[in-house]
């Protein structure tokens, strides 16, 4: 596949810069180092919240910047974490004194340099903290598990708690509820591209991948002839199983296309994840379907179930103002 | 304890390093293609061509300790993933470790890789045989220490890291990721040699040419070919 | 590419059932005849706004269907235009006794199945008229000109205007006016993939399409080592050769994707178009970036300028509440 | 004017066209690939279906208007595209020429064709040579025309339409289109045949076969191969 993205460093400043000139009444962008920040004005002693991502993924994670979820956001280049010194030019930008919160997936990269930047932030005395979205019921090893979907949800509760007051401890406590109470899992569909150097993954058309990551990084081939509800009952299972469910539960429910998977499909599947979640007595109080997180032009899409109490609720509710998401 | 080994040849070994991974870009993104995200050869180019600028500057002046700091911030910020932290933290700690301003015994210098590797599994929190740039660091760092012990000379020393890394790199094909993106594809990872243990050898394979050839001059059009 | 869109019938029944359960607060969906309908409660005498669609363009037309937008949309099977017996029912269903207005793209299946249902709600005293959206520059023959992304702007001003009280008459000139305002091209990259029949048209590398519509009509081959600016000097310039444009001009931009370009690559393309268009002295005065107007998991995107006066403008910014666009 | 044609042959007619459509979809697809959106096979085969439940009801009591306006009626929902109302037009206005009730006479049946094609072109607005179904459906009108005016048998006339409706098919081959989707594609247009003018040979194919060979019965089980 040919990709306008295949020159990295000059694409992304450009991309940085058009996103900014098509929102400009929400987003500024900083350059060297890369961070592109919110404009609506925030009250003093706000707690900040700052995520940074691969490119790659968008919206995530420039796309939630805004009244009510992001503070900043540091976009790396294509599928590969921001450095500190991205991470620690953001804080400055945005820290209003009510200390900063770090999301951050839980992917080597991503961890490691939040760590160091959160090392050098509190040299210099300001309180940075992180949580670690780790949604993927598909990686065994629960410490190794990826952040999905819920990454995009932990913004915005994590946005909607700081702009409503909470402290720095009280946000990341009720960011860490959401994120314990999220499960995601992944499946690829056709084609898997990664532009940059030009190699593209197709699978045969009778075949899906269960438990793909959004980094291209494949996962169990199946034969696709078991047909919708065989597949999106793979794709839930593991998430109620992961958790304790009991009929009546509430759940927000994310389908995220992955960026090559068209709107239609990604609605034929959410008809078939509706009815599984019936059959299973779970209430889908709130959903969001479209491409929310994205690995390029691949094929596929995750599904998040977050498990959904009041407090859950009224944050997800909250105002929000951001490109990606406005309510 | 031999000759003491000068900021001029850390110079030497730092564009040396840099120039063998801008010639293996392609392998080191090949190897990260068959288990990771098809990155670690972009990222490294990346931060190596920042690292070239960096040593063109006034390498004159400064001791060892300020030198490997601002090669720690330079990998830093322009590596990004998973290695930039980690080699970043590597020169970070290993900058702590004692010197003698703008030179180092052999001694200082082992004592410079302890440092740093084990700043870099503090914070990378890999074991050994969990497939990472950590299999071919400490049987390197370990091999070291073990030849200084038996009295050694630099170029002997250098030598038998050199060799404990490359059987550290290779061990790498045989066993199962437990950390980075490879661990995602469980025991699938097996078979493919880990991008970040290769990288790291050619530090190794680089310093046991560049720290053991003496010259006094440290000019900035000196370029390790 | 594999594709669960390939038995057409039954899939989409279901993904319309998913729209449904998906944005249960804003449509609803009526079956055999197909059609979905704004729930947002009309002005008795309130024209009414239907248009008519293929599938596979999501989120034309459905997501535009809501409050300030449409009452109505009847989508076709995948790439074909819906039936007289859907647009008669949804005629049926929204006239509020002020008359109903279609929006058309100007494809002969579109225009003839409008014609068709016309005369047949005309036979029952119903006024319906049409408007035909053709903003497509590519085709050298203008009776010809297909509609692109014109047709999501008509549906807004129509959609507002009719919901600030507009007459049918009044309707149909301001809609037209927009619509004659509107100059679009559309330029594809890497695959298009029509997936009804399994068949991929894979361009190399390094091609680029010129002037292809979003039925995976091929464009003019190009080579794509011209580079971003170039290949934006080549999709606007016929735009504004088409329409006269003077210093200080303002400008409705929207750039689409057509489903299999990611959001990173438009916004590289919108920056070089803001670079251009600037050089040209024309003002963005309003702009979206995104999937509009999709074609299935192509990659690609068009461009369509509306020339924007303060009417179009004011109906633009008119409150909208539908799937796609809300604000 | 020999024996009338009546309404069981019309049934018979449209039964064989619907099987004759259906066992032809992959190639009116394959047409409508190569210069529209690769639907023409699909949209036709989803009609005939819904055609051929149709056909089954009671074809016993009602005149040829009825049925006439009800095949369009069925061809207008189900068949979609550009194609559907082309197809339901023709049949409506034909189904507005006159008829003996359950029966036409050769006369008639030619008028009903040319009522047919009036309204069809009336709809579509399309010229002979702008490359869509008009370049069959109007030459082999025309030829009908010419044999009913030198006085020949149903036969003879319905066996000039086929012939013409042929030679029109194949025509569109080496002209540009100027109508429909396959306008877009300007001189590289040519080359292909239309898709739409092969279904619509398909209807003089069959009219050829089922309204010339007699017999009485129109029970529902009896289906043209
Ligand atoms: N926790 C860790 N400790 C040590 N090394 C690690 C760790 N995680 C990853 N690595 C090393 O990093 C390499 C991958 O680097 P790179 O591809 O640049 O980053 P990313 O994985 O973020 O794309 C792996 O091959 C592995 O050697
Ligand atoms: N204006 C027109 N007049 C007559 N025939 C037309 C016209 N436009 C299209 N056609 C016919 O319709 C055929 C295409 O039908 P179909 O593929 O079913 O619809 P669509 O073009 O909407 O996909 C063309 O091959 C052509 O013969
Ligand atoms: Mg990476
Ligand atoms: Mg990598
Ligand atoms: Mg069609
Ligand atoms: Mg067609």
């Amino acid at each position: 596949m040919h990709s306008f993205m295949n020159t990295p460093g000059s694409a992304i400043t450009q991309s940085l810069r058009g996103m900014a000139l098509c929102h400009p009444d929400i987003i500024q962008v900083h350059f060297d180092p890369d961070f592109v920040e919110r404009v609506a004005p925030t009250q003093a002693g706000k707690v900040a919240i700052v995520s940074g991502s691969g490119s790659g993924h968008e919206p995530l994670p420039i796309g939630y910047v805004g009244f009510g979820m992001l503070d900043a956001a540091c976009p790396g280049p294509i599928f590969t974490s921001p450095s500190p010194i991205q991470l620690l030019a953001a804080v400055h930008s945005v820290d209003q004194g009510g200390g900063v919160l770090f999301v951050v997936k839980n992917y080597s990269g991503g961890v490691l340099n939040a760590e160091l930047t959160i090392e050098m932030a509190l040299q210099e005395g300001i309180d940075v903290r992180s949580v670690l979205v780790n949604d993927d019921v598909s990686i065994p090893i629960v410490a190794n598990r990826r952040g999905l979907g819920a990454a995009a949800l932990a913004c915005k509760i994590a946005g909607a708690a700081a702009e409503s007051g909470y402290s720095l401890d009280a946000v990341v406590d009720v960011t860490r509820r959401a994120i314990a109470a999220s499960r995601s899992m992944g499946v690829g569909t056709n084609v898997n591209t990664l532009p940059r150097n030009g190699r593209g993954v197709n699978l045969a058309d009778d075949t899906i991948e269960l438990g793909v990551g959004i980094h291209g990084e494949p996962g169990e081939v199946r034969s696709v002839h078991q047909g919708v509800p065989e597949i999106v009952g793979m794709l839930i299972q593991p998430i109620l199983d992961d958790l304790p469910y009991a009929a009546d539960d509430r759940v927000l429910l994310l389908v995220s296309g992955m960026g090559g998977t068209p709107p239609l499909e990604l609605y034929l599947f959410s008809e078939a994840i509706h009815e599984l979640l019936s059959a299973h007595q779970i209430r889908v109080e709130r959903q969001l379907v479209g491409n929310y997180l994205t690995s390029l032009g691949r094929g596929g899409y995750t599904t998040t179930l977050m498990k959904l109490d009041n407090e859950l609720r009224d944050l997800w509710d909250a105002p929000v103002h951001t490109p990606a998401l406005h309510w | 304890m031999g000759r003491e080994i000068t900021i001029f040849q850390f110079r030497r070994w730092l564009l040396a390093y840099a120039a063998r991974i801008i010639e293996n870009e392609s392998h080191l993104t090949e190897l990260d293609t068959a288990i990771g995200d098809a990155d670690h050869g972009v990222n490294m180019r990346r931060g190596m061509e920042k690292l070239q600028e960096r040593l063109q500057e006034d390498a004159q002046t400064e001791d060892i300790g300020t030198f490997l700091r601002s090669v720690a911030m330079t990998l830093i910020s322009a590596v990004g993933g998973a290695a930039g932290p980690l080699y970043g933290t590597f020169f970070l700690r290993a900058a702590t470790s004692p010197t003698n301003g703008r030179s180092v015994d052999l001694i200082q210098l082992t004592q410079m890789f302890r440092y740093g590797l084990d700043g870099l599994q503090q914070r990378g929190k890999a074991q050994a045989d969990d497939k990472t740039m950590i299999d071919t660091i400490q049987p390197a760092v370990e091999a070291m220490e073990a030849a200084l012990a038996a009295r050694q000379s630099a170029a002997v020393v250098l030598a038998a890291a050199r060799q404990a890394a490359h059987l550290g790199m290779k061990h790498t094909i045989e066993i199962e990721a437990k950390k980075g993106r490879a661990s995602y594809l469980g025991p699938h990872s097996i078979g493919h040699q880990d991008p970040g243990a290769t990288s790291a050898y050619f530090l190794f394979e680089t310093a046991a040419e560049a720290l053991t050839t003496f010259n006094s001059s440290g000019n900035s059009s000196e370029r390790a070919a």
